[in-house]
C-alpha cells in the first residue's frame, strides 16, 4: 500500500510532522517528531529514488483526478536526484539543531522553529515533486514563508530586517513566476507540465509564451540568487539561526535551480534559446559575473558566515553555468555542482554553526586560532573550504572537472580557463579564514572554547566525509546526475 | 469603545447572525458560493469585532492564544486525516470515492469534512493575526 | 607483481603519516615523523618496475602508482630528502609544519609514480596545499598567500591543459608530446611555473625563505624538481625549454650575485640549477634526459644540504644576511663544512655529486652539438661558483669581519641529517660508478677522466681569480634587487596614489564644470560599482530594480 | 688592493698557470672547435666569470635598491 502513494508520503510526512510539532508545543517532543518525520522522508526519498531507477517515471493523481482537471505529481529522475539531496540533508539538518537551536532560539519559539523548518522541507520537496505548474507556485510560497519566519528567528536584530527584505523579494520573484504561468495558462489552457509541453509544440514563436518564459525565468532567478538578484541572500544566510541556515544554503536555492531546469529544458524545449532570446549567452555571461564578483566581495567580508554566503552565490554561478552549456557534460557537470555544493556548503554552515555554538560569533577577527581549540569543527570547515576551491580529492574538483568538459565540448575554452581562474578568488577567501583560524595565535575567545558537542560534529562530518568520499569515487553522484542531465534533455535515464 | 453604547448594543445583534453566517457559509460551500475558507474568515470577524468593542483581555478569555495556537495546527491535522484516510481505503490521496457507500456520497462526506478543516485553520489564524496586531507593544 | 601491494605507494605512507602526525604526541611523533619517509624511501627500491595497476575512475582509466626507471631515480632523491629533512627537522616543535612536510613530500613521490595525468594532477594540487602550508605555519601569511596563488595559476594552467587534452585525445595517458597546440602550450605553462621559469621565476625567491629554518630543506627539494620530472616525462626535447632553461641559469646566476640574504641567494640558485635541468630537458636526447634527472638527483642532495646550513646559521644566530654575518667558520666548524660540500658540489666541484650530474649535462650538449648552449652554461658555471663556492662562505664564515655569534652548537639531529647528506654527496663523487644502476645512460660519459678534471679545476681555479680581483664589489649590501615580482607587491602600492595624483587636475576642472548632470552620473557610477563588490548590503529597491531591468532587457531582445 | 688580497691573487695565478701546463701533457677530447685546446678552459673561466661580474653589478646598478621590500 505505501509503496503506490510515495510521491504524495514525500509531503504528506513532513507535513503531518509539521503539524505534531507545533501541536505538542513542547521543544523536545517538536524535535523528536521533526527528527522522525525528516527520517521517515528520507526512507520515502531513497525508495522512490529506487523505483525512478528501475521503472522510471513514476506519475501520481491527486485525488484520483486526471491530469486535466486535477493535480498530477511526476517523480522522474531529475526530481528524484532533488528529493533525495533535499531530504537527506533536512535530516542531518535535524540531527544538528536541537543543541543548536537550543543555544540560539528562545525555549517558546523552539517548537515553532521545528515546525517552520518541516513546513520549509514540504515545500521544497513539494516543488520537485508536483508536475503542476500552479501547485509548484504554491509549494514555492509555503517553503518561502516558512524561509522567511525562520530568517526572522534569528537572534541578531538584523534577522529582522534580512527577512522582511528576502519577503519582499521572494514575493516579487514568486509574482513574476505565477504572472508567467498564468501567460502559459492563457496560451495552452491547462497548467499541468506534462500537457503544457505536449500543447506547446504547436505554439512556437508566440509572443506570450516569450515574455511568459521571461517572467518565469527572471521569477526563479530571483529565488536562487542568480547575480545580480542575490542582493538578499548574504543578509538573509548571515543572520538566520544556524541550522535554519544550513537547510536553506544547502537546499532552497538548489530546488529553485531544478525549476529553472524544468522550464528550459522540459517546458520550453531541450534548444534552450527561445525565438531571438540568446537565453544561454545571457545565461552563461550572469553565471560568469556570479563566479567573479561575489566572490570578490567574500574576501573583503569580515563575518564567515557572510563570506561562505557570498560563496554560495559564486557557487550558484558555476551550477547555473552547467545549465546555460545545455549539453550532457555540462550540464551534470552543473547538476553535480549543486549535489557536491549542497554538502560540502551544509558541512561549512555548521562547522561556522557550531563555532557560534561555541564562541558565541561569526567574526573572523575573534576566531584567531579557534582551530587550536576546536580542530575537528575547523577541520570540517578547512574540507569544505578546500572543496569550495575545486582542489583534487573532494567533491568540488569532480563537478569543477565536468563544467569544464562541459565547456570544451560546447567549444568555449576560453569559458573552462575562466572557470579554473574563479577559483582564484575561493582560494582567497577560504585561505584568509584557514589563516586565521589554524596559524593565528589564539585569541581570548577561542582560548576559552571547547571542542563542539558530538551532536554537532557528526552531522557535519557526515557531510564532510561525503564531501571527501564523493570526490574519491564519485559513481554515485555523478551517475544520478548523467542521468537527471539526460532526462532533462529529454532522452531515456 | 467599550463605552460607547451604540456599539455595544448592536454588536451583540450582529454577533450571532454573524456566527450563524458562517456556519451556512460553511454547509452550503458543497451547494453554492462559500466554503471553509470564506466561513472561517466570517467566523473570525465576529470574534475579532467582538475583541474590538470589548477590548483584548476578554476576548482573549473567551478565545485564548493557546487554544488558537491547537486550533491552526488542529485543522491541517483534519485536513491531512481525511487524506490519508483513502490510503486506507485503497484510494490515492484526497479521492474520497470510497468515503461512503457510493463515490458521489463519498466526495460530498470528504469535501465536507476537509472543509471542516479548512475553516478551524482559517477562523484561528485570522484571529491570531488580530492577536498580534492588537497585543504589539504590550508583550 | 605490483598489486600485491595494493594501493602501498610510498605517497600514500608519506600522506597518511602527515595526517596522523598532529594526533600523535611526544616521542611516537618524531618517530613517525622520520619512520615514513624510511618506509616511503624502502618502498620506492620494493615496487617493481612495471606498467602498474590501472583504476577506473569515471570511466577514466587511472594508473597512480606506475614504478618506473625514472619514478624510481626521483623516488629515491625525494625519500633521501624527505628522511634528511625529518632527521633535520627532529628539534622542530611546528606539528603543522611537520605535518604538512610529510603530506609535501608525499605528494612529490606521488607525482614521481604517477602514470596518468589525472593522478598527477592530484598529486601536483596536493603538493600546492603541503608547501603552502609550509610557508604559513611559519608565520609570514602575506608571503604564503602570494605563494598560494602562483601554484593555483600553475595548477590552473595545467588543469586547463589537461582538460583540452583529455577532451582532444580522450585519454589521461602520460605520453611525451610537443607543445603544438593550446592545450599543450598550457600544461607546459603550468608545469613551467612550478619549475621557477620566468616571468615568474620570482616566487622562489620570494616564499622559500619566508620558511622556518627546517622549512626551507623541504622546499627546496621538491616543488621545482617534481616540475623537471614531469617535463622529463611531458616534453622530453621541447626546444622552447632550451631557451627557459638557458634564461633561468642566468637570472639565478645574476640575481644570486647581488643577493644579500643567504636562503634567499640558495633560492636564486635552484632557479639556475633548474635552468641547467631544463636546457638537458630541452635537448631532448637519451643522454640528456637522464643527465637531467641525475642533475635534479644531485641538486636535491646538495641544495638541501646547503639550506641545512643556512638553517644552522639562522638557528644560532637569528641572523641570515650576509652583510651582517662573518666569521662564523670558528664557530660552527660542522657547518662550515657541510656549507662548503654544498657549495662545492653546486660548484661542480671534481669529488663531488655535482661534479658528476654537471659533466653528463655537458657531455649530452656536446653529444648534440648544442655549441651555443655548452658555452653559455660553461660561462655561468664559473659564475655559479663566484655566488656559491666562493662568496657565500667567504663572507658568512670566514671573512674576519662581523660580529661573532656565540657558538651554539646544532643539535645532534641536524647534524647527523647535515653528515648524511655530505656522505651522499662524496660518495656519488668519489665514485659515480654507484649511480649506473639508477641511470644507466651515464656508464659512458667521462667524468673522472685526467682532461676533464683538469679542465674544471682550470675554470674554477680562473673564477677564483676573478673573485679575489673583484672582491668589493662583490660585498653584500643590504637591500632587495628588483623583480618581476614587483609588478604584484608594490605596482599597485605606487599606481594607485600616482593615478590619484594624475587625475586631480582633470577632476578639478570637472568639478570646476559644475555639470550637475555629469556630477550625478559620475556619483551614480560611483557608487554602483562600490556596491556591485560590497553586494552584501542592497536596499531592497535596487534588487527589484534589477529583477525589472532584467525582464525588460529580456522582453525588449525578444520583441526586437 | 691590500696586501692578503695581492698574494692571494698571485698564488692563484701561479696554480692556474701550472694547471695551463699541466693541460699540454693532457689528451685532450674537446667537443667543438675550440674547447680542446690547451688552457682553453683557464681563459674562458676568466673571461665567463668576469662577465658574470659585469652583467650583475650592470643588473644590480639598475635594479638593486637599498631597501628592503616594505612586506618582506
Amino acid at each position: 500500500m505505501i509503496a503506490s502513494h510515495l510521491p504524495v508520503l514525500l509531503i504528506i510526512v513532513p507535513l503531518l510532522g509539521a503539524v505534531l510539532a507545533a501541536l505538542s508545543r513542547h521543544g523536545f517532543v517538536a524535535w523528536l517528531v521533526a527528527l522522525l518525520a525528516s527520517a521517515a522522508t528520507m526512507a520515502v526519498a531513497f525508495a522512490l529514488l529506487w523505483r525512478v531507477q528501475a521503472e522510471g517515471l513514476i506519475s501520481y493523481r491527486i485525488g484520483g483526478w486526471a491530469p486535466e482537471l486535477g493535480i498530477e505529481y511526476r517523480i522522474d529522475a531529475v526530481s528524484a536526484f532533488i528529493v533525495v539531496l533535499v531530504s537527506a540533508i533536512a535530516f542531518l539538518t535535524m540531527i544538528y539543531a536541537r543543541r543548536s537551536v537550543l543555544a540560539e532560539i528562545s525555549a517558546e519559539r523552539v517548537a515553532w522553529f521545528y515546525t517552520m523548518l518541516l513546513l520549509c522541507v514540504a515545500g521544497l520537496l513539494g516543488i520537485a515533486a508536483t508536475g503542476d505548474a500552479f501547485n509548484a507556485f504554491v509549494f514555492l510560497e509555503v517553503s518561502s514563508l516558512a524561509t522567511y519566519t525562520l530568517i526572522a528567528l534569528g537572534r541578531d536584530r538584523r534577522a529582522l530586517v534580512a527577512a522582511y527584505q528576502y519577503l519582499i523579494v521572494g514575493t516579487i520573484g514568486a509574482t513574476l513566476y505565477v504572472i508567467g504561468v498564468g501567460l502559459i495558462y492563457l496560451s495552452t489552457g491547462t497548467l499541468n507540465i506534462g500537457l503544457i509541453v505536449e500543447r506547446l509544440a504547436s505554439l512556437q514563436g508566440s509572443r506570450a509564451l516569450t515574455v511568459a518564459e521571461a517572467f518565469i525565468v527572471v521569477g526563479i532567478a530571483l529565488k536562487l540568487a542568480l547575480f545580480p538578484l542575490h542582493a538578499w541572500l548574504p543578509n538573509a544566510y548571515a543572520y538566520a539561526p544556524s541550522a535554519a541556515t544550513v537547510l536553506l544554503a544547502s537546499t532552497a536555492t538548489k530546488v529553485a535551480v531544478y525549476l529553472l531546469a524544468r522550464y528550459l529544458f522540459t517546458v520550453f524545449g531541450g534548444d534552450i534559446d527561445v525565438g531571438a532570446i540568446p537565453i544561454s549567452a545571457i545565461l552563461i555571461g550572469l553565471s560568469v559575473a556570479a563566479m567573479f564578483i561575489p566572490s570578490a566581495a567574500a574576501i573583503f567580508q569580515n563575518d564567515v558566515k557572510r563570506i561562505l554566503a557570498l560563496s554560495s552565490v559564486g557557487q550558484i554561478g558555476y551550477i547555473t553555468l552547467g545549465l546555460a552549456l545545455a549539453n550532457q557534460t555540462g550540464l551534470t557537470g552543473g547538476l553535480l555542482h549543486l549535489f557536491n555544493h549542497a554538502l560540502m556548503k551544509g558541512a561549512a554552515f555548521m562547522a561556522i554553526g557550531a563555532v557560534v555554538y561555541r564562541a558565541g560569533t561569526a567574526r573572523l577577527d575573534d576566531l584567531s586560532g579557534i582551530g587550536r581549540t576546536m580542530p575537528w569543527t575547523v577541520a570540517a570547515l578547512t574540507i569544505a573550504g578546500l572543496a569550495l576551491i575545486g582542489v583534487p580529492g573532494t567533491s568540488g574538483f569532480v563537478s569543477k572537472y565536468y563544467l569544464i568538459l562541459g565547456a570544451l565540448e560546447a567549444g568555449l575554452g576560453w569559458l573552462a580557463i575562466l572557470i579554473v581562474a574563479s577559483s582564484l578568488l575561493a582560494v582567497l577567501y577560504v585561505g584568509r579564514i584557514v589563516e586565521v583560524v589554524w596559524f593565528r595565535e589564539p585569541a581570548a575567545v577561542a582560548r576559552e572554547c571547547r571542542e563542539a558537542p558530538l551532536e554537532l560534529l557528526l552531522p557535519m562530518w557526515i557531510l564532510a566525509g561525503a564531501t571527501i568520499w564523493f570526490g574519491i569515487d564519485a559513481e554515485w553522484p555523478v551517475g544520478l546526475a548523467a542521468s537527471a542531465a539526460r532526462v532533462l534533455l529529454g532522452g531515456a535515464p | 469603545m467599550r463605552f460607547d453604547i451604540v456599539l455595544r448594543v448592536a454588536t451583540k445583534f450582529i454577533l450571532a447572525p454573524l456566527l450563524l453566517f458562517a456556519l451556512y457559509v460553511q454547509f452550503h460551500g458543497d451547494y453554492g458560493p462559500g466554503g471553509g475558507f470564506q466561513a472561517g474568515v466570517i467566523a473570525a470577524a465576529a470574534v475579532i469585532l467582538y475583541g474590538l468593542i470589548v477590548g483584548l483581555a476578554p476576548v482573549q478569555r473567551l478565545v485564548p492564544m493557546g487554544l488558537l495556537e491547537v486550533m491552526i495546527p488542529g485543522g491541517v491535522l483534519i485536513y491531512m486525516a481525511v487524506g490519508i484516510a483513502s490510503f486506507f481505503l485503497g484510494d490515492n490521496f484526497l479521492d474520497y470515492d470510497h468515503l461512503a457507500h457510493d463515490a458521489v456520497h463519498g466526495q460530498e462526506w470528504g469535501v465536507f469534512l476537509v472543509e471542516i478543516g479548512v475553516f478551524v485553520t482559517v477562523s484561528s489564524t485570522m484571529v491570531a493575526i488580530f492577536y498580534a496586531f492588537a497585543g504589539r507593544g504590550r508583550s | 607483481m605490483t598489486e600485491s601491494f595494493g594501493p602501498l605507494s610510498p605517497a600514500l605512507v608519506l600522506i597518511v603519516a602527515g595526517l596522523l602526525l598532529p594526533l600523535v604526541r611526544g616521542w611516537l611523533r618524531n618517530a613517525l615523523f622520520l619512520a615514513a619517509p624510511v618506509a616511503a624511501l624502502a618502498l620506492v627500491w620494493l615496487l617493481p618496475l612495471g606498467p602498474g595497476l590501472v583504476v577506473d575512475w569515471l570511466g577514466l582509466g587511472l594508473v597512480p602508482l606506475a614504478p618506473d626507471q625514472l619514478a624510481r631515480i626521483f623516488g629515491t632523491a625525494f625519500g633521501i630528502a624527505a628522511l634528511a629533512g625529518a632527521l633535520y627537522g627532529q628539534s622542530q616543535e611546528n606539528v603543522a609544519e611537520k605535518a604538512a612536510a610529510l603530506i609535501y613530500a608525499g605528494a612529490a613521490q606521488g607525482i614521481a609514480f604517477a602514470g596518468d595525468l589525472a593522478s598527477l594532477f592530484v598529486f601536483w594540487e596536493v603538493m600546492a596545499i603541503g608547501s603552502t602550508v609550509v610557508i604559513w605555519s611559519n608565520g609570514d601569511t602575506r608571503a604564503g598567500l602570494r605563494y598560494a596563488l602562483i601554484h593555483v595559476l600553475g595548477g590552473i594552467l595545467l588543469f586547463a591543459g589537461i582538460a583540452a587534452e583529455v577532451s582532444a585525445s580522450g585519454s589521461v595517458a602520460l605520453q611525451a608530446v610537443r607543445a603544438d597546440s593550446l592545450g599543450r602550450w598550457l600544461m607546459l605553462a603550468g608545469i613551467l611555473v612550478n619549475a621557477g621559469a620566468p616571468p615568474l621565476s620570482a616566487w622562489v625567491a620570494d616564499a622559500y625563505p619566508k620558511a622556518s629554518w627546517s622549512g626551507t630543506v623541504f622546499l627546496s627539494a621538491f616543488t621545482t624538481k617534481a616540475a623537471v620530472l614531469v617535463l622529463i616525462r611531458l616534453f622530453p626535447g621541447e626546444p622552447a625549454l632550451l631557451w627557459f632553461g638557458l634564461a633561468m641559469a642566468v637570472y639565478g646566476m645574476v640575481y644570486a650575485l647581488l643577493e644579500d640574504d643567504i636562503r634567499r641567494l640558495l633560492s636564486y640558485s635552484i632557479v639556475g640549477q633548474v635552468g641547467f635541468m631544463l636546457v638537458a630537458v630541452g635537448l631532448g636526447s637519451e643522454l640528456a634526459l637522464a643527465a637531467a634527472a641525475l642533475h635534479a638527483f644531485a641538486h636535491i642532495l646538495y641544495k638541501a644540504l646547503l639550506m641545512m646550513a643556512a638553517g644552522a646559521i639562522l638557528k644560532a644566530t637569528g641572523e641570515t644576511r650576509l652583510s651582517a654575518l662573518g666569521g662564523l667558520a670558528a664557530a660552527m666548524p660542522l657547518v662550515t663544512a657541510a656549507m662548503l660540500v654544498g657549495a662545492f658540489s653546486l660548484a661542480a666541484v671534481p669529488l663531488t655529486a655535482g661534479f658528476v650530474s654537471k659533466s653528463a649535462i655537458m657531455a649530452a650538449l656536446a653529444a648534440d652539438h648544442a655549441g651555443l648552449f655548452w658555452f653559455a652554461l660553461t660561462a655561468v658555471s664559473a659564475g655559479s661558483f663566484l655566488y656559491v663556492g666562493l662568496r657565500l662562505p667567504w663572507f658568512a664564515l670566514f671573512r674576519p669581519a662581523g660580529k661573532a655569534p656565540e657558538p651554539r652548537d646544532p643539535a645532534w639531529s641536524m647534524k647527523a641529517a647535515m653528515a648524511l647528506l655530505c656522505g651522499a654527496i662524496l660518495a656519488i663523487g668519489c665514485f659515480p660508478s654507484v649511480l649506473v644502476p639508477l641511470v644507466p645512460e651515464i656508464s659512458g660519459v667521462a667524468i673522472l677522466t685526467p682532461d676533464h678534471v683538469l679542465f674544471q679545476l682550470q675554470l674554477l681555479v680562473a673564477a677564483s681569480c676573478i673573485f679575489v680581483m673583484v672582491l668589493p664589489l662583490l660585498r653584500p649590501r643590504a637591500g632587495s634587487t628588483l623583480d618581476v615580482d614587483w609588478l604584484w607587491r608594490e605596482l599597485p602600492r605606487k599606481v594607485l596614489p600616482a593615478w590619484a595624483r594624475f587625475t586631480r587636475p582633470g577632476r578639478a576642472a570637472l568639478a570646476v564644470l559644475e555639470d550637475p548632470v555629469r556630477a550625478r552620473l559620475s556619483a551614480f557610477s560611483r557608487r554602483f560599482a562600490a556596491e556591485l563588490v560590497n553586494a552584501a548590503n542592497w536596499r531592497t529597491g535596487q534588487i527589484a530594480f534589477w529583477a525589472t531591468t532584467l525582464i525588460a532587457a529580456y522582453v525588449l531582445i525578444a520583441a526586437l | 688592493m691590500e696586501r692578503s688580497r695581492r698574494l692571494a691573487l698571485m698564488a692563484l695565478l701561479v696554480v692556474l698557470a701550472l694547471l695551463v701546463v699541466a693541460d699540454f701533457f693532457v689528451e685532450d677530447h674537446g667537443s667543438f672547435w675550440i674547447d680542446g685546446t690547451p688552457g682553453f678552459a683557464a681563459w674562458f673561466g676568466l673571461v665567463g666569470a668576469a662577465l658574470a661580474v659585469v652583467l650583475a653589478q650592470g643588473w644590480g646598478l639598475l635594479l638593486r635598491r637599498t631597501e628592503e621590500r616594505a612586506d618582506d
